[in-house]
């Protein structure tokens, strides 16, 4: 019998068990989801994007279901950076699972802002930096519409932390390889991607959006392919490790991120049906490795043949 | 709190649109309050459909009892479930209803399927008092003998008066306040937005505690994503955003801040 | 009892019975459905991509199935400008529809070639230009990405061509309103929004790409809910008509774009599965006419109430 | 060429994988030619999935036989399929194999579900011959009785020697051909990829006709997409790219101008 299959990485300085973490804004603070997925088992816990004050998010309806998926407009709600250390990190510091927080805010300044006061903290091992958020009127996706931007808003909070800088991208855009590189050369640790599909449902009863924001973001199995090509395309492009996420509903689309670049994984709006997905993602992960006779699913990432 | 996988017992249509599905989930069963709901993901719909919240109409040993409305996709393939076929179901979920009446007449009031916690409330609860059932039409007044056979009192009205009174259920509602002025009563109210407003302002006016289940679209039904949010007033003043399915659904009607109808 | 509601409309100068058409590629020539679906029924025929000379496009396999539709590549096989005139065109001549080429080219002067060529014969109501094509290496897609190439690629066919010119616009951009715009400015008479998503598949157990291609499109219900977002935008930035695609597979989504601000519907994927969509189509927007009370299509477009 | 609502007659298990499915669709059924298949929407999927291409296996009066494998998503739901279920078939389409072998020897040779389509033409042509059914193991040698019956010579190969002879179905077609050197043959080939190419190999050396039904994965069916092409090459030698589904599925076997294998 052979030894299982060696399922930590290093992520830019964050040490995963394995390399299977929840997508920002599915999963809480972790507290939320912990009575039916033990904490411990995950890679990593990203949360809930955080900016420097407390956000109160969009008015309601804030989703839709749609074919292969659900389009979100919750608009960043969230306790902002004090609340979030004071009421959550304590509880996800207990469990000793590396916390990767998300933030953003409406200018450089903010996002700098709240990067450095993570820093501060203890039990932080992370931060995704969300320039991509379809939901918000200021801030978000209108970091990261153009690779100078990106540079720009990178170089900054850069400057205030020492902690991985992951930025976030987005998904509509021509080619993800000048904002990858742009995010790399700017000091970016490693990448995220995607967010959310920018979409649109109108009531054709009412003729009014279903969404009170108008729009929203598109996620779930219908983003899967898109996600993967994107994942791929920034993993020739840099060599900073990449973070995958878009329509992940069991292991098999989790090996496919990884077999196109991919260090490391976050199971998204699939949690929502089924809490136990990232569970069985791990599970799935390692049962691959065993029966592809791999010895650590580093051998995956990137294994893809052309 | 369990996922479980919740196999089917039994089926039966209730009224035009209503059916009662009988499910066997022993943990949640014995563990369901009244004004608690389960989560449930059929599995017609394809993996990536999102669950469905339904409130607890009753839980008797190993068996959990829901009262739906057909009203879309997913309610239609609860329709075509069968004994003996099986789905996931997370429950119980949210807060309850508290039992303690404290001595006040507890009145409850459904609007719909709304009756189907305050059915269950009415089971558990050591008081007695009054029920007003407020529909459309007589299809949508369910669950009268649950009540009457507990010694509960029943009124109704639809909105087209072919049962009870003829109006809104808030009809009987004001009635029952005018003869019993010094009656001191704490109301419990599960229904559509408009009707759980109009209640807690009769609550309001007569100084009256009373609680409200809300109804609000739902994601993870956990108080992760953030979907289903209530703008509260604590007592103190401060205003917060109640996640519905975590902080409630079960609410003091006096700290929910109602939303303008649009 | 009321009068049928007006379903006519004047797209840029093409009369089209009703405001339906069918989405370049998944209608072949016309003739491939016609023992299927009455030509005469439907508003236009758009047939498949047409460049200068004959071209093979890419190996097989060409599509691969994913949750909420199918990834595609192709790569805009085809007969040639010369091929297509000789060989399709005097069939859908005859049924009098009107017809609407779809064009691309490696080079700014072949597209304009082709729309010579196509405005010297009989038969043709109209041009689009495919400049979003994410199957061929050269060509399509390359000249979508940046408004300049759009506007410099519209300006050249537009010199050589008086038929109504209807650029064809990628949807994977930050924003729509560039393109739109830069294309409306250097003299389109339209536009059709969105062709297919970027996308990819790998098979986890060989660790290939499962297109011959590599990368394919994203077509089917799972890319609706983004295209209706990107018709909305358009809509906004624009007067010229909008044709709009991506995701048809009922009256409903069709009713959707014309509330979003579409001028004019295209069935594409849904073909596939029931080819009798196009007709449902049409027949449901005639319906919902009826109980809204309107008189004409025409009211429907871009009536969404914000 | 008709798009109908078909609906489930029976279905059976011939082995392991193999079914055969019989439906009600007499437009299709009173038209179909060997070698031509039917398009099918099976409706428990998504209305999003694509249609899957069968075969005509048999077609007696209005009912039309098909043989599948099960290997999918799409063959799993033709699998719960069940009396008096309802889907919609397209058909019948593609061009069919000729019927009149002018006078040479027909020897069909099939591997796997591959013997559906020739078993359909064993049925209509008048000639008598040899049959070659080749498989991985005795399971996907099916419908043996089919040709007996009606006077076959039948030969089977397997790659476990379960069943017959023990290799690839080339090893008795290559000893029937060096018993038979002067027999004038026609072939009829349905199967895998490398076996089609392997018959053409031989009756290109015997310098005798040879058809070919391709496999390609399709979309529309029609000829429309473009999705299911096969290089070929006229006699005269200029090459052009057939659709399987609309010029084919059957083609000369000389025409053909074959893939490498990856
Ligand atoms: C705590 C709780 C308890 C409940 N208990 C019961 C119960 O006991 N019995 C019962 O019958 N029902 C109950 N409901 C309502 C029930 O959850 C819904 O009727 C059900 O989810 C409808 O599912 P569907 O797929 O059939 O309908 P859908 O097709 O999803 O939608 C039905 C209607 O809701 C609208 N809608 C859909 N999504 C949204 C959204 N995001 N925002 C606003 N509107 C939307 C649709 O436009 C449509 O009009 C409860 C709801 C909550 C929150
Ligand atoms: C003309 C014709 C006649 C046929 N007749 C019969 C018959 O009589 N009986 C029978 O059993 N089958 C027949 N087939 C094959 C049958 O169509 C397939 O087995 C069926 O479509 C599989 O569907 P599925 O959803 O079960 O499998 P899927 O899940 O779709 O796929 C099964 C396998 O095919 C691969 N695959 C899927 N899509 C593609 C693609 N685009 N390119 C390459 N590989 C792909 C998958 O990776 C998998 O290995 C015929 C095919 C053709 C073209
Ligand atoms: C309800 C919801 C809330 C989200 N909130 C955030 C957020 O706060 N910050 C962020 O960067 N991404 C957010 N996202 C995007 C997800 O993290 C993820 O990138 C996207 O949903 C794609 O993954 P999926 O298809 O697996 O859901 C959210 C997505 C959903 C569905
Ligand atoms: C098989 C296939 C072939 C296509 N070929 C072309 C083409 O030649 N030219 C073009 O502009 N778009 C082409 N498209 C894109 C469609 O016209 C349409 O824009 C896209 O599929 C979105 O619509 P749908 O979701 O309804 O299919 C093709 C799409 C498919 C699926
Ligand atoms: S449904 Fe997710 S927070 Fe309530
Ligand atoms: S399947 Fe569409 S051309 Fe053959």
């Amino acid at each position: 019998m052979s030894a299982r299959p060696d399922l930590a990485i290093d992520l830019a300085g964050i040490r995963m068990k394995n390399p299977v973490t929840v997508a920002s804004g599915t999963f809480g603070y972790g507290k939320e989801y912990a009575h039916l997925v033990d904490l411990r088992a995950l890679g990593a816990v990203t949360v809930k994007g955080i900016r420097l004050q407390p956000w109160e998010g969009n008015a309601l309806p804030r989703h839709v279901e749609v074919p292969g998926g659900m389009v979100n407009a919750i608009g960043l709600q969230g306790p902002g950076v004090v609340g979030f250390i004071r009421d959550y990190l304590p509880f996800l510091r207990e469990t000793g699972v590396p916390v990767i927080v998300n933030i953003w805010g409406t200018s450089q300044d903010e996002y700098a802002e709240v990067a450095a006061r993570l820093s501060d903290v203890e039990g932080v091992a992370g931060l995704e930096v969300n320039i991509s958020c379809p939901n918000v009127k200021e801030g978000g996706a209108s970091f990261g519409a153009d690779p100078r931007t990106v540079a720009a808003l990178v170089a900054a909070v850069r400057q205030r932390t020492r902690l991985p800088l992951i930025p976030k991208l987005a998904p509509n855009v021509p080619s993800i390889k000048p904002f990858a590189q742009a995010a790399a050369d700017a000091g970016a640790d490693a990448l995220s991607l995607i967010n959310t599909i920018p979409a649109m449902v109108i009531d054709i009863e009412t003729r009014r959006p279903v969404l009170a924001n108008q729009v929203g973001g598109l996620s779930g199995p219908a983003i899967h392919p898109v996600a993967v090509k994107l994942v791929w395309d920034a993993a020739q492009a840099v060599r900073i490790p990449i973070i995958a996420m878009g329509g992940i509903s069991g292991p098999e689309q989790a090996i496919e991120f990884l077999i196109a670049g991919a260090a490391a994984v976050a199971v998204g709006t699939a949690t929502f049906s089924d809490p136990g997905t990232v569970l069985r993602v791990i599970a799935g992960i390692e049962a691959y490795l065993v029966r592809h006779r791999m010895t650590s699913v580093r051998e995956l990432t990137g294994s893809v043949r052309i | 709190m369990h996922d479980i996988v919740a196999k089917v017992r039994s089926q039966e249509t209730l009224s035009a649109d209503y059916r009662c599905l009988v499910i066997e989930a022993p943990a949640i069963a014995r563990a369901a309050q009244p004004g608690q709901f389960v989560h449930l993901r059929v599995s017609g719909l394809e993996t990536s459909a999102l669950r469905r919240p339904f409130s607890i109409y009753r839980a008797e040993g190993d068996l959990l009892f829901l009262l739906y409305k057909t009203v879309g996709r997913g309610t239609e393939q609860l329709n075509r479930l069968r004994a003996g076929d099986t789905f996931a179901l997370m429950g119980p979920l949210g807060n309850g209803f508290p039992l303690d009446t404290g001595g006040r007449t507890p009145i409850l009031v459904a609007g719909g399927y709304g009756v189907a916690p305050l059915a269950f409330l009415a089971s558990r609860i050591p008081a007695r008092g009054l029920v007003l059932i407020g529909g459309r039409t007589a299809a949508d007044i369910l669950c009268e003998d649950d009540f009457t056979a507990r010694g509960w009192e029943v009124r109704t009205a639809t909105l087209d008066g072919s049962r009870g009174e003829n109006g809104l259920v808030t009809l009987p509602l004001d009635n029952w306040l005018a003869a019993h002025p010094a009656s001191p009563a704490v109301f419990f109210a599960c229904g559509p937005y408009g009707m759980l407003r109009a209640v807690a302002e009769r609550a309001a006016s007569v100084l009256a505690p009373g609680w409200v289940s809300l109804d609000k679209h739902m994601v993870c039904g956990v108080g992760a994503c953030l979907a289903c949010v209530q703008r509260m007033r604590r007592p103190d003043g401060a205003t917060w955003i109640a996640r519905v399915c975590r902080d409630g659904p079960v609410f003091p009607a006096a700290e929910v801040v109602w939303e303008e109808p649009k």
